[in-house]
């Protein structure tokens, strides 16, 4: 299975090389999906993929500012990133093991845990996915997406009648203009579509979760080293949350007394020189985008996204998010 | 002889007075009665027709402009969504306008693009006057192109550098446009001569191009643009999004004006290839100097109304994620708050492409109209 | 064949019209206006069966909207115009019956370009007349021999000469046996050796008897056939009478200065 | 002179030419050229090859069409053939083809009737209308076509929901969820019927061209519509009867979140139908002026002079001549509004290019799907081209 | 009729022909077809330096073709021909070569309308014959003064009459300092009272005992400056002598309906 990675490690392997000589972090995003990745008024990516990026750039440059946004489309994120156009991908992608081994890819860790479910207006008075019989549903294409709702409906026997619109934005308006009974796709968007609705109480989002979607972001095969500071960016957002250092409280924290927060903060040891980036990245890192939590909070928690008793949560508090241990 | 034409002159004849014309054949009663009532058939398309469009008008205008909202205090399009239906929501293109004209250009530099559009404008203005129509008109659109790419880059001039995934909205649809026709059109002139060529491989080569890009659509070139592209170049290669989408333009249009040029070259009588011959210039003397400066002029019009395709058909980037205008305004309504006021985003975006395909189009009627004038006389 | 053209049986000798039949062509203080430009001002003809008028003055004067009027390609807005008995009005039936007894013959010809010559012929003859396809073939022949181009039968206009095109568009229009013919400067358009042959199908033409009224600057076919010349300007029929009369004894000055314009243009 | 016919010398043919190896032969040089441009554009495409082989084989692309036999698992909203989504991809691909035609067909022939309406209009005398369409053709032709099917289906998303939905005739409704219409449950006698109603049309054409031969004839006009009435209404409607005048008919009912039974057209079929009629109407309409105007203001009066009514010079001498000029630019329409179809993707509407591209990010196989569009495209392009040629030289005959 | 065909190369019986120099044209057994027709049959013909050469022959006998082989716009199939002592052949410096030495003059004057007349005739000098521009606009003004049109050198050809446009092409001509002229019907396409003013500048040109070879069918011409007439029919050469000889003598029974013919037209 490693056989196919060995060509383009050739141009892989020094990823890392190639991206600190030239001074800027090319990540792929989605081309709009609120709270994800999507250009405010000004012309400003924002969102939490779009934080992660700014986190990987400080963590390698110690400047977040260091990062340019290629959006792409379902179709040519992959390919985005096996032709080198891009570096790094945030971009709400599955990590699947078909993707992981034919692709040239590799996912590093999971940032968000995701699950595919339903939404429907509250004056369905639908309870349960189970209930759908008849019913026009929308999807997207070319996605897990669409291969789950088949599979899911052939298995409960339901038959639906799709409608699929490879805009994300023609979708949502499709289902929101009640072109569709229901809306499938990952529950974080779900509830991110649910919140941009006028009224969000008007719509629920049903309890069955029929497939799992980890999300997580991907480098190309062959440099793992990058995909090292990749990893780790994810894990010391994780780690601060856990220590209870914040954007705000970064510098305060330097002199924390525990031993993993002066490891984590480069007080202590050489963690980042093993990573080959400054001792400071970590606060570099939580200085510009705050830890898990916060940006959690700031992106996709007012989209009504429950972090609680999710597997997002923190493993201290029964989800799924843990950092190995920095030492 | 003469003193008869002095006699007319002198002593006219007694005639009858022309008389006007009995009231109903002249002034607005005449129009009238000429134009929208001379029959009952056409009295009734008359009513029909102001029934319908005095309708459509009062209910456009209540919609538009009576009951519109037209500003909200930030980003609390409330007032917006109550009014749903009844009025138009003009606060989102109040809020969003600058995105939807240059996308995610650094907002500080929002004059550079701003500049690049006047310069295209600029540009087109001045290739559209006829006592431009010079050699110098190449070098003009070389020097502008340039200083076009200066601007959206920067990096130089203490411009700060801009990549090429910031920029979006109108400069991109402007450049994908006028970058496609600047090169498409000498891939085009080689095209449509060796079409003509009396060589069978040349001539069969550039038949096969020209009929295989016009026998499909744009957006499957794009989609190979996008997809397969990368796949072509050699790895560790790559071509940035827009480059890619750009050549994919290029060989499109390539097509389409090959054929518009072969026109030109078609209607060119064959005396002036034999007196060109005759003195004995070579094949591209002859070309250069006889043959394309008047081919050319023949075909402008039918250039200007390719370039009108063109223009619109840049909007088909939006399919693979590329931030022209039309991309740009959907992208601006995927915000919670705006979602859902894609029409009045599309009136806006259409109102801006209007502006552009009118103005050339008009232009290219008034330039048919003097140029047919010219050869019948 | 050429008791079909003579449409009366004693109308041989072509020189006198007979005023005792009812008019063929009856206009009646006619008025036209095209926007606010009047092109004719209280014009009255009467035209009797079997007469041959000419129809000549400048350029502009209203020569063509005359004869227009009579088949009513134009509308007149005033005044009363009655062929062969009908008044020309709005009504449809009125106007198939006279297009029908109306012949004309047009400056550029009009032939049909996608037709084949003997189809031109036989198109309203077939269609109009209701005439079955065979009788209308023969009696096209018969007009063609006539006009001297049977063998061109079976070519399409565009590949005939000028002169040719005029007498098929003449052959055309007697297919349908019209009463009445028109002419609007049927040898305008054309070479100076192609005239001739033009005038002399119009001449032979007018020698069966054929009520005729054609608009012409060719003063010696006005000379030879022309019962009545009409002189119009302006507008207005200014003066008419006799060709010889008129030719020699201008009355008016206009007449005067227009005939030493034409004659200096000759 | 028959002598100098008759000369030997007449009957000799030209002679073959020989080649002379020298750069200064203008033949030699030709052939060097073309080795050189096609040895370049060769080398380039070669290359290409090369690279994109390389890169397949790095990236473990598989290559070929046996994914082609492979389950889809896609699903699919409207189809003309049954499809669910355990059937393979070649059969999905199918769906997409015949949805691409479904709207191309459809669109061709609608677009030249308001085309042709709009054109007419635009020479009207009645100036309002001729204004109106006049605004009409500028406004349309200057707008993306990507631009307008966003907004009709922008629109059309506005309609009511089903539970709301307008209910103009009883059994009709339109919805967002698109348009229902009643429909005959289908049965044998309706498939004989409707052949029935085939014969008769050939019949009916038959008759007619047979009533035209007798009355060039005779002169004596036969009506064709007793006989157009009987075949085309009474035949159907006799083996209908004959097979025991089935008649149930299928209303479309809400049921549960939708309605079932009936006829539908879905708004993104719809939304696309209308979008492109509406574009392409507009340049036919200019199509169709242009083509009227080239038929010169003499040709109607000579043949009003001759008597023609109306309807007989549009008939037979107007619209024989300005097909003449409305063909060759139509045609060029007629491929357009096919390319244009696959804009289908970006409103939801499973054309051939949205299945081959769903398709191909299932399979990773970008080449070979994009190899099917492109081939799907240039045999329909082909097809309408050769079509139209013949149709254009066959009344081209007409004339010469 | 065969017996009275003149083949023989040497039957030159022009009055001032140098044939003791080389000749500037030698075609021997020149053949050629378009596509199966036989439009040039073993013309064997040789023009003597400074050589006044007319050809004539009916419409469609292949006059045309044979002066546009002499300059390869038309391409031979059998035979040689030499012009000025090179051969044409399919080597293309050759071919340069002879282009400089020949210059022609159509009958359409096919002058390039979108360069003024200057430009028109200093092109070929400045690209052909690479001479400095200030020297070929010299050059171009002198010949511009020859043909007595200077004062047009700014205008454009759409500006010019026929008669100067011909002229003009005279002179753009005779700017490349050809040793031959070759002239295609350069009259026909004019109007009576232009035609003039273009024969003069020819008879003019032909006082500086310049080669010529021109079509034509201007018999006032050709019995004024031609030292010989060459009368074609059918692609062959029928006839050949001097010009007051052919038209008072004409031996075939061809050359005498021709003549006969044109007499007739005039
Ligand atoms: N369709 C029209 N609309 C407006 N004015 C017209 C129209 N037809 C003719 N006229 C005007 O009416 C006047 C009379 O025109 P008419 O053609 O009858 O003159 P004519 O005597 O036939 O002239 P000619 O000898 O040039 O043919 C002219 O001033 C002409 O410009
Ligand atoms: N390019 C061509 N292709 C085919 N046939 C041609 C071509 N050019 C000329 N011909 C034919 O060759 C014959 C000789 O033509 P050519 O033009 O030399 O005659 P010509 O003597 O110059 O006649 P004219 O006095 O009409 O100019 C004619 O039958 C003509 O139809
Ligand atoms: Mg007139
Ligand atoms: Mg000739």
């Amino acid at each position: 299975q490693q056989a196919p990675a060995q060509a383009p490690a050739a141009s892989a392997a020094n990823t890392f090389d190639a991206v600190r000589s030239r001074g800027t972090l090319v990540c792929a995003v989605n081309t709009g999906l609120a709270g994800f990745a999507q250009p405010d008024s000004q012309g400003v990516w924002r969102g939490f993929d779009v934080d992660y990026c700014r986190a990987f750039a400080a963590a390698l440059f110690g400047d977040p500012n260091k990062v340019r946004f290629v959006p792409t489309t379902a179709q040519n994120r992959f390919t985005a990133l096996q032709s080198g156009e891009t570096d790094v991908m945030a971009r709400n992608t599955t990590w699947t093991l078909s993707r992981d081994t034919s692709l040239g890819l590799d996912f590093t860790a999971t940032n968000f845990y995701d699950g595919q479910g339903f939404m429907v207006k509250r004056s369905t008075n639908v309870k349960s996915a189970k209930e759908l019989e008849g019913a026009t549903i929308c999807v997207q294409p070319g996605t897990t997406t669409e291969q789950n709702l088949t599979d899911w409906a052939r298995a409960n026997r339901i038959r639906f009648t799709p409608v699929v619109i490879e805009r994300l934005e023609e979708l949502v308006s499709a289902y929101a203009a009640g072109r569709c009974d229901a809306y499938t796709t990952d529950v974080s968007g779900l509830a991110s579509t649910r919140s941009a609705q006028p009224q969000p109480n008007d719509h629920v989002i049903l309890p069955e979760v029929i497939s799992k979607e980890p999300l997580a972001p991907a480098v190309r095969q062959g440099d793992a080293r990058f995909a090292d500071v990749i990893r780790w960016t994810h894990y010391a957002l994780i780690a601060a949350e856990e220590l209870g250092i914040t954007q705000a409280n970064v510098q305060q924290m330097a002199n924390d007394p525990r031993p993993e927060a002066q490891r984590l903060l480069g007080r202590n040891g050489e963690l980042g020189k093993m990573l080959g980036l400054d001792n400071a990245w970590a606060v570099n890192v939580i200085k510009a985008v705050g830890n898990y939590g916060e940006m959690f909070q700031r992106h996709l928690a007012p989209l009504g996204i429950q972090r609680d008793e999710s597997p997002n949560a923190l493993w201290t508090k029964g989800g799924l998010q843990y950092a190995p241990p920095f030492r | 002889m003469s003193d008869i034409t002095l006699d007319t002159a002198v002593a006219k004849a007694p005639e009858a007075a022309p008389r006007t014309a009995p009231l109903s054949q002249i002034g607005l009663a005449g129009w009238l009665r000429a134009n929208l009532f001379s029959s009952w058939i056409n009295t009734a398309v008359t009513l029909v027709v102001l029934y319908f469009v005095v309708r459509w008008a009062i209910g456009f205008i209540e919609w538009g402009v009576i009951n519109a909202v037209w500003s909200v205090p930030d980003n609390q399009s409330q007032a917006c969504r109550d009014i749903k239906g009844v009025g138009a929501c003009w606060a989102v293109i109040a809020e969003k306008h600058r995105f939807i004209l240059f996308g995610t250009y650094p907002y500080e530099e929002h004059w550079r693009p701003a500049l690049v559009c006047l310069l295209f404008v600029g540009l087109y203005v001045v290739s559209a006057m006829r006592r431009f129509w010079r050699k110098e008109l190449a070098l003009i659109w070389i020097a502008t192109l340039t200083v076009i790419g200066v601007l959206m880059w920067g990096g130089v001039f203490g411009l700060s550098y801009v990549p090429q995934e910031r920029w979006g909205g109108l400069p991109i649809t402007l450049i994908l446009a006028t970058f496609g026709l600047a090169f498409a059109f000498p891939l085009a002139i080689l095209v449509a001569l060796g079409r003509r060529s009396k060589l069978p491989a040349i001539k069969a080569l550039c038949v096969l191009y020209v009929e295989l890009i016009r026998g499909v659509p744009l957006i499957s070139l794009l989609f190979m643009a996008s997809v397969m592209f990368p796949l072509f170049l050699p790895e560790g290669m790559n071509i940035d999004k827009l480059l890619r989408a750009q050549i994919a333009i290029i060989l499109f249009a390539g097509a389409y004006l090959a054929e518009v040029v072969r026109g030109g070259l078609q209607a060119l009588p064959k005396g002036q290839y034999e007196a060109a011959d005759a003195l004995g210039l070579s094949y591209w003397q002859k070309t250069g100097f006889i043959i394309l400066p008047q081919a050319l002029r023949l075909v402008i019009p039918p250039l200007v109304n390719t370039f009108i395709g063109f223009f619109k058909d840049t909007s088909l980037v939006l399919i693979i994620g590329i931030f022209d205008l039309l991309t740009a305004g959907k992208t601006a309504i995927i915000e919670p708050a705006w979602q859902g006021f894609g029409v009045e985003v599309y009136l806006t975006v259409g109102a801006i492409y209007f502006v552009f395909c009118f103005a050339m189009s008009k232009y290219s009627q008034g330039l048919e109209a003097e140029l047919n004038r010219h050869r019948v006389r | 064949m050429s008791d079909n053209l003579v449409l009366e049986p004693g109308a041989s000798v072509a020189s006198t019209a007979r005023t005792d039949a009812p008019p063929a062509i009856l206009m009646d203080r006619v008025n036209k206006w095209f926007g606010a430009l009047h092109v004719l001002r209280d014009v009255t003809l009467s035209v009797a069966l079997g007469e041959r008028v000419v129809v000549c003055g400048p350029s502009g004067s209203g020569k063509s909207t005359l004869i227009r009027c009579i088949n009513r390609l134009e509308t007149h807005q005033e005044g009363r115009i009655l062929v062969d008995g009908t008044e020309l009005s709005d009504d449809v039936r009125a106007l198939d019956t006279i297009r029908r007894e109306v012949g004309m013959v047009f400056q550029s010809f009009n032939l049909f370009p996608h037709l084949t010559i003997l189809e031109n012929c036989t198109l309203a003859p077939i269609w109009v007349r209701r005439m079955p396809k065979a009788q209308a073939e023969e009696l096209a022949m018969e007009y063609l021999t006539r006009v001297r181009i049977p063998e061109q039968a079976k070519k399409y206009p565009g590949q005939l000469s000028g002169g040719q095109q005029q007498r098929v568009a003449i052959a055309r229009a007697l297919c349908m046996k019209p009463k009445i013919m028109l002419f609007d400067e049927p040898t305008s358009a054309l070479d100076p050796e192609m005239i001739k042959e033009v005038l002399d199908t119009m001449v032979s033409l007018a020698e069966t008897g054929m009520t005729m009224i054609c608009v012409t600057h060719e003063m010696g076919f006005a000379r030879q056939v022309a019962d009545r010349v009409v002189f119009m300007d302006r507008g207005e029929i200014v003066e008419q009478g006799a060709p010889a009369d008129m030719f020699e004894n201008p009355k008016t000055d206009r007449l005067r200065l227009f005939l030493s314009q034409i004659l200096r243009g000759h | 002179m028959s002598q100098t016919t008759m000369d030997p010398r007449l009957l000799r043919a030209p002679p073959k030419r020989k080649l002379r190896l020298s750069w200064a032969d203008e033949r030699v040089r030709g052939i060097v050229w073309q080795v050189l441009v096609v040895g370049v554009v060769g080398a380039i495409a070669y290359w290409l090859w090369s690279n994109t082989v390389h890169n397949l084989e790095v990236r473990r692309i598989a290559t070929g069409f046996g994914f082609l036999d492979r389950e889809a698992g896609l699903p699919i909203g409207e189809s003309l053939i049954p499809y669910s989504p355990t059937d393979t991809y070649l059969r999905a691909l199918t769906v997409g083809l015949l949805n691409t035609l479904k709207v191309a067909v459809v669109g061709i022939v609608l677009a030249t009737v308001l085309g042709t309406l709009v054109g007419i209009a635009r020479l009207s005398r009645n100036w309002l209308l001729s204004k109106i369409a006049g605004v009409y053709v500028e406004v349309i032709r200057d707008l993306p076509l990507l631009l307008q099917l966003l907004f009709w289906y922008a629109i059309l998303q506005a309609l009511p929901g089903p539970r709301q939905s307008l209910n103009p005739v009883e059994g009709v409704f339109l919805s967002n969820r698109g348009l229902k219409l009643p429909w005959l449950e289908w049965q044998d006698a309706h498939t004989y019927a409707l052949l029935a109603f085939v014969a008769g049309a050939v019949g009916t054409w038959l008759w007619a061209r047979r009533a035209t031969a007798l009355f060039l004839q005779d002169g004596k006009p036969r009506p064709v519509w007793p006989a157009a009435l009987g075949l085309l209404v009474g035949l159907p409607l006799a083996v209908w009867a004959a097979f025991g005048a089935p008649w149930t008919v299928d209303w479309p009912a809400l049921r549960g979140f939708n309605f079932r039974g009936g006829l539908t057209m879905t708004p993104e079929y719809f939304a696309l139908l209308l979008g492109l009629v509406l574009y392409t109407a507009g340049f036919i309409a200019e199509i169709v002026r242009a083509g009227i105007l080239a038929v010169p203001k003499g040709q109607w009066e000579a043949a009003q002079a001759l008597g023609l009514r109306p309807g007989a010079v549009l008939k037979r001498i107007v619209l024989p001549q300005a097909l003449r000029v409305i063909i060759p630019p139509m045609t060029s329409q007629y491929l357009n509004i096919t390319k244009n179809s696959s804009l289908a993707v970006a409103i939801g509407y499973q054309d051939i290019v949205s299945i081959a591209n769903t398709t191909l990010n299932q399979t990773g196989q970008a080449i070979e799907g994009i190899a099917i569009i492109m081939l799907v495209y240039l045999t329909i392009s082909l097809s309408i081209s050769l079509f139209m040629n013949w149709y254009n030289a066959r009344i081209a005959l007409v004339e010469r």
